[in-house]
């Protein structure tokens, strides 16, 4: 008989056959209680799957549909992608396009146009915003929050169904006469005015994308406010919490301009108004008839009034994300907690009188242009701070180097890149030369993509077993972090050298023709196959997802209910807490801040929120689910 | 940190422009800081403090603040950025020429998907125009009767300069948002319906068979991507020549 | 904190806390702070417009003077029309606080009433406009003039379905939860004040200047 | 205050709603009648916006009774008043301040 192994969890020993006794228990005993609370409270289908007003589902709602828009939106830049490295050049792929829009697998520019339009506005306001904030949001701030639910669930369901039809009128635009819209996801008038059906549906789809954001920040507002446990105050927030509160204003009072935006291109497009169309202009040769005496960079600042803190709401809830993730694996309490809270909500309030540095180049005068200059310094600073304080929490940690620690990790220097390039552009001297080159796209896409892209990956390999009791897989996983960080890294990084030698964006041939563009053209080459690697990379990811789904779907599981060993609310709750039947057995009461790990003093190494007696040794088998597997694999 | 970033730029042929790229590389400088000391910080950390090697966290974690000084300087490095440099550099760029310079002055009327260039001809005068007027001959409307009118010409996708000379030149559209792009002058500037903007600058070398290009970096419709023009920078004699063998957009149009 | 006592679950519907009574330490009920919210956001919605309004404005040379295009005469009746509807609405919910449900819907009934004219008036507006051919495309003002009350109407338009409602089924509540019905009147009051605050301020900037 | 006032208080602000509404109406006469005096520009914008204020502040005042409200409100809603005269004050001054205009 082999000498039976013993394994650590926690500070304490126990044999593995111990262990693996006791996690099947814990496993059994949530399943049982499941169960007793699922009892006796029928509910049809519809109302529990298609129309749920509970934040779990909806959110899991919102988490799918975004994630085939991420994935969407992604598809449609890899075929630009080829027109970009080769132009001109037919492949058999972009048949898929049709024969109106890539005669013989050729791109027609028009089509460039429209899926580069669209591109940019599924990603940001069909994938990123609902995956960061309808998904995780929606799922995680209750549970962290200790609330039952969200506080208005009919609202909830409201603001999801009006996502889902913005997303599909977005779609149905590419079946439009003359296609999608194709003004680029900034909409500019009066191209934008003049443009073919689709920009009509992109409009539209826009009035209910907003329509949903409003109804949806509403609710994260008053909930946070209002739904919070016995005992959390607002100190005692989670980071993310934070996050997505101050997110939430962003969305509440900067979405409403962008709406107004649109009914007025809307009016100019549809009634013949001429808010944004000036006197006088002549469009291939024929005097166009409306009135005049519009104003086209009124439209500018009402989209960038909104579109400048939507950029904030695409990267707070993933700095939330990360610093869950980086405390939860540094097992230590984030470094400089409050000035990181202060930090964001200072950058929320910032982020609202920046706007017009992507106008530097609209004729601004000295007076004005210096003031969006300096905010647009000032607000840097938040920024440096938060992501300061996350590199200072790593010093004095015990790192572990799981899934989500390695893209929560990777976020902070990818974060930094894009930071760091957004100085020079946001100082109007030096944006002169850079304004509208690749040097923008390689900016923000430092920022959104990994950036943002990873700290949701990050998230969705933390909050798995959660949602669903299986831990995804650690090897695969680990494939996926590491290819996808080089090839999206060779998708990014050449967009600085491009942007440097001059560069526009926007061009269908990638600059082919421009002399100036010549040495730099070729790395379009290397950035087209990165980019098609970079989705072979997310094949592992695809399957490991979808295969522990599927596991989970049967009942088979594999996670306790904390099995990162975390301190926050959301842990405390049962593995996918059942479905409409509130959160917890017993409302939990928060007894001390969100990141009480290693405590000198105490046996285990996390203290959570709720638990009352520091000594008791915490709820659901904490370490076991990862210690049997290691005992597992070592046996 | 500007030789290096040249490496990747255009060459720079304006007075302004060194300005501008000093600018460029003091903040790549800050930048370059910023990242290669995180950078290392980072790797020591994690290498540091991994749960193999530092199985016990540290619940105070770090003590030291020099962090803040790190944050300190970037704001302070901020601070220099904009009033020593940003600031007036932009002021520079608003504020016009002084008459007695001599500008040469220019009107540039963007359309999709090309641009008019309209110089006012010897008299210095622009002449009227009007967007009744224009049609496939008369691109920018100008209204011939106009005695302002006679000498001015008209040349699509071609600006010649002249070297040494400031140049002012007055940007429109006809249609939609363009942005007249210089990269070898470090110039950009929209173009906008309804507006006209003069931005002016000073080349300092003479193009001299090199091609240096005028680009449209605002997404501006399907031809986009093509709404290439050229620029040519001459010596005086030299443009002088050149400008002596234009005709009149008038005579052209044989009014 | 008592809403926290009692597990949500085992009851058919999920009890969310803090939906009628207001939570302690905020002072305020759900609904109360939702509805606040989303008057903050509508003002930016409204802002933009009178934004946009004073760029095209004073982007122009000769901006019309709206008295001398528009018909003040009815428009200054709308005004009264819709600050009786304000006074109705809160005297709803005043007889409401005091226990007289009967009396409510009266003024409820009263405030209906009242946007019902004032969208009847606009129609008349309109239409004169029509028939004279103006229409949105004429010029900037109508242009402006036609978005701004048109997006107004139709915020009386969603408040008068909301009133409908409270009127008929919605009332139901009043035999279960009294305390709730209230608030809802409230709540639906400040949206419909706030209804009448922007054309406060549409009024004078479009008929009057 | 809601819920707990008693009916005599109660009956007491249904006095002051019907005082506000008095005032309203003479407001809303006035400005009318001055929009006859045909005055300057922008002496007219002034005396309409300040009539018109003057009414937002009773409506909002008493009618949603602002005035007795909570702190947290007011802070919501003072954030939105800056931003919004951020928002009126962005454009206009861009359109001042373009250069060679
Ligand atoms: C999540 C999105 C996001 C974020 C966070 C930011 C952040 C910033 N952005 Fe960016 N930006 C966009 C998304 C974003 N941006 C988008 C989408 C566009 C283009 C839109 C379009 O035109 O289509 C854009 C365009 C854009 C422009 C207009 C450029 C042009 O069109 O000419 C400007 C100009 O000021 C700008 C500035 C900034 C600045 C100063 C920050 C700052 O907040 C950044 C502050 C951060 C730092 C300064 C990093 C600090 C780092 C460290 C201290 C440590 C570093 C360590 C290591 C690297 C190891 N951005
Ligand atoms: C949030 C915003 C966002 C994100 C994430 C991205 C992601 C990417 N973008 Fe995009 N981009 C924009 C916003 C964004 N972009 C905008 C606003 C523009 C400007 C548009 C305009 O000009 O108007 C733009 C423009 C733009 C251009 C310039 C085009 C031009 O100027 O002509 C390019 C060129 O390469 C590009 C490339 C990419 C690539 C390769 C990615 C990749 O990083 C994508 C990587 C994606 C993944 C890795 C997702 C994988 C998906 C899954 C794993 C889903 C799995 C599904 C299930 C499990 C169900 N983008
Ligand atoms: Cu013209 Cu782009
Ligand atoms: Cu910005």
């Amino acid at each position: 008989m082999a000498p039976k192994r013993q394994l650590r969890v926690g500070t304490q020993w126990l044999y593995v056959d111990e262990a693996e006794k006791l996690l099947r228990e814990a496993i059994r005993i949530q399943e049982e209680e499941e169960k007793k609370r699922h009892g006796g409270h029928p509910q049809s289908w519809i109302r529990r799957y298609v129309f749920s007003t509970d934040h779990k589902w909806i959110g899991l709602q919102y988490g799918f549909t975004a994630l085939l828009f991420l994935l969407f939106g992604f598809s449609l830049m890899l075929l630009m992608r080829l027109q970009l490295a080769w132009p001109n050049k037919a492949f058999g792929i972009l048949k898929v396009l049709g024969e109106t829009a890539a005669p013989g697998g050729v791109m027609l520019p028009e089509t460039y146009n429209q899926l580069g339009a669209m591109h940019g506005t599924i990603m940001v306001f069909l994938a990123i915003v609902p995956l960061a904030v309808g998904a995780f949001g929606n799922y995680v701030v209750p549970l962290q929050i200790g609330a039952p639910d969200m506080a208005f669930p009919k609202l909830n369901m409201a603001s999801y169904w009006c996502y889902l039809p913005g997303g599909l009128l977005m779609l149905g635009s590419f079946f439009a006469p003359g296609g999608a819209a194709n003004s680029g996801w900034t909409s500019y008038p009066p191209l934008s005015v003049i443009a073919t059906q689709g920009q009509t549906w992109w409009l539209l789809g826009m009035v209910f994308l907003i329509t949903s954001s409003l109804l949806g920040s509403v609710n994260f507002i008053v909930t946070i406010i209002q739904l919070r446990a016995k005992g959390m105050t607002f100190m005692r927030f989670p980071f993310f919490v934070w996050a997505q509160l101050v997110t939430s204003f962003l969305l509440l009072l900067a979405f409403p301009p962008l709406e107004a935006a649109a009914i007025l291109q809307l009016m100019d497009r549809v009634a013949g108004t001429s808010f944004f169309m000036p006197s006088g202009l002549v469009v291939s040769g024929n005097v166009l008839a409306n009135a005049g005496g519009g104003n086209p960079l009124l439209w500018q600042h009402l989209f960038w009034f909104l579109a400048h803190p939507e950029v904030y709401v695409l990267i707070l809830p993933a700095m939330g994300i990360v610093a869950e993730v980086l405390a939860n694996n540094t097992r230590k309490p984030l470094w400089g907690y409050r000035s990181m809270v202060g930090a964001a909500v200072f950058l929320g309030f910032m982020s609202f009188v920046v706007w017009a540095h992507h106008m530097f180049l609209t004729g601004m005068g000295t007076v004005i242009s210096a003031f969006f200059q300096t905010t647009t310094m000032i607000i840097s600073i938040p920024s440096v701070i938060i992501l300061t304080a996350m590199f200072m929490s790593l010093w004095g940690g015990s790192i572990r180097f799981n899934t989500p620690m390695l893209f929560a990790l990777a976020f902070l220097p990818m974060f930094g890149i894009g930071g760091l390039t957004g100085l020079p552009l946001g100082l109007a001297a030096s944006d002169i030369h850079l304004h509208d080159t690749y040097y923008v796209i390689g900016h923000f896409h430092y920022v959104v993509a990994p950036g943002t892209i990873f700290a949701l990956f990050a998230g969705i390999y933390y909050w798995f077993p959660k949602v669903t009791g299986r831990m995804l897989n650690e090897f695969w996983g680990k494939v996926h972090f590491w290819l996808s960080l080089i090839f999206i890294n060779g998708v990014f990084a050449p967009m600085f050298y491009q942007g440097l030698a001059g560069i526009s964006r926007r061009l269908y041939d990638g600059g082919a023709q421009y002399a100036h563009a010549n040495p730099a053209f070729k790395s379009n080459v290397l950035m087209t196959v990165s980019a098609w690697c970079l989705l072979a990379a997310q094949v592992p990811f695809i399957v490991n997802f979808f295969w522990n789904v599927f596991m989970a779907v049967l009942g088979k599981r594999n996670a306790g209910p904390n099995p990162w060993q975390a301190t926050t609310l959301d842990w405390a709750a049962t593995t996918s807490p059942p479905l409409a039947h509130g959160n917890f057995d017993v409302m939990p009461v928060v007894y001390r801040g969100p990141y009480e790990y290693s405590l000198p003093g105490h046996e285990f190494d996390y203290l959570p929120q709720h638990v009352e007696v520091p000594e008791a040794p915490p709820p659901g088998g904490g370490m076991l689910p990862e210690a049997v597997a290691v005992a597992r694999r070592e046996a | 940190m500007k030789e290096f970033l040249a490496r990747y730029m255009p060459i720079d042929a304006s007075a302004h422009g060194s300005k501008l790229d000093d600018l460029n590389a003091v903040v790549h400088w800050l930048m370059l800081v910023l990242f290669v000391g995180w950078s290392l910080y980072f790797l020591y950390v994690l290498w540091r403090f991994r749960a193999s090697r530092h199985p016990k966290a540290s619940y105070a974690g770090a003590q030291s603040h020099i962090s803040s000084y790190a944050e300190a300087g970037v704001a302070i490095v901020e601070v220099i950025l904009l009033v020593g440099f940003s600031i007036p550099l932009w002021s520079k760029w608003t504020t016009q020429p002084p008459k007695s310079s001599n500008p040469l002055e220019i009107r540039l009327v963007a359309e999709q998907f090309l641009w008019n260039v309209h110089y006012p001809g010897a008299d210095g005068i622009f002449g009227r125009t009007d967007v009744k007027l224009v049609s496939s001959t008369n691109p920018v409307g100008l209204d011939y009767a106009d005695p302002g009118a006679k000498d001015d010409i008209v040349s699509i996708n071609q600006l010649h300069l002249e070297a040494g000379r400031a140049v002012v030149v007055r940007i429109t559209s006809k249609d939609v948002i363009h942005s007249f792009s210089l990269p070898v002058m470090r110039v950009k500037q929209d173009a906008i319906p309804g507006m006209e903007i003069p931005v002016h600058f000073t080349p300092v070398k003479t193009s001299d068979g090199a091609t240096w290009e005028i680009a449209c970096a605002q997404l501006c419709g399907l031809g986009h991507y093509r709404m290439r023009g050229q620029l040519f920078v001459h010596t005086r004699a030299e443009f002088e020549k050149w400008l002596s063998t234009q005709t009149p957009a008038a005579a052209a149009a044989g009014s | 904190m008592d809403a926290h006592a009692h597990a949500a679950h085992g009851h058919g519907e999920l009890e969310i806390p803090f939906n009628v009574h207001p939570r302690p330490d905020t002072g305020l009920y759900n609904a109360k702070l939702g509805i606040w919210l989303f008057l903050a956001s509508e003002v930016m919605l409204f802002g933009a417009l009178f934004s946009s309004l004073i760029l095209l404005r004073t982007g122009v040379e000769n901006w019309p003077h709206g008295w001398k295009l528009l018909n003040v005469p009815l428009a200054t009746l709308n005004t009264f029309v819709l600050i009786s509807s304000s006074v109705t609405v809160v005297l709803a919910w005043a007889s409401l606080r005091l226990g007289d449900l009967r009396k409510g819907k009266i003024y409820l009934a009263l405030t209906l009433l009242c946007a019902l004219i004032f969208m009847v008036v606009k129609a008349f507006e309109y239409g004169s406009k029509f028939s004279h051919h103006i229409h949105p495309s004429t010029d900037n003002f109508y242009a402006i003039y036609f978005t701004m009350t048109g997006l107004h109407g139709l915020h009386v338009l969603g408040g008068m379905v909301v009133f409908a409602y409270f009127l008929g089924p919605g009332a139901k509540m009043w035999q279960t939860e009294p305390a709730r019905f209230t608030n809802r009147i409230e709540v639906c009051g400040l949206y419909w004040h706030f209804v009448d605050l922007v054309w406060i301020f549409l009024f004078p900037t479009l008929y009057l200047l | 205050m809601s819920g707990h006032a008693t009916p005599e208080e109660i009956r007491k602000e249904t006095r002051i709603y019907l005082m506000v509404f008095a005032g309203l109406a003479v407001l809303t006469a006035v400005t009318v009648a001055v929009s006859y005096l045909h005055l300057s520009i922008g002496m007219a914008v002034l005396v309409a916006l300040f009539i018109a204020s003057i009414k937002g502040f009773l409506v909002a005042g008493y009618f949603m009774h602002l005035l007795s409200e909570k702190k947290l409100i007011y802070g919501v809603l003072m954030l939105t008043v800056f931003f919004f005269a951020v928002l009126l004050w962005g454009p206009w001054h861009h359109h001042y301040d373009t250069f060679g205009r």
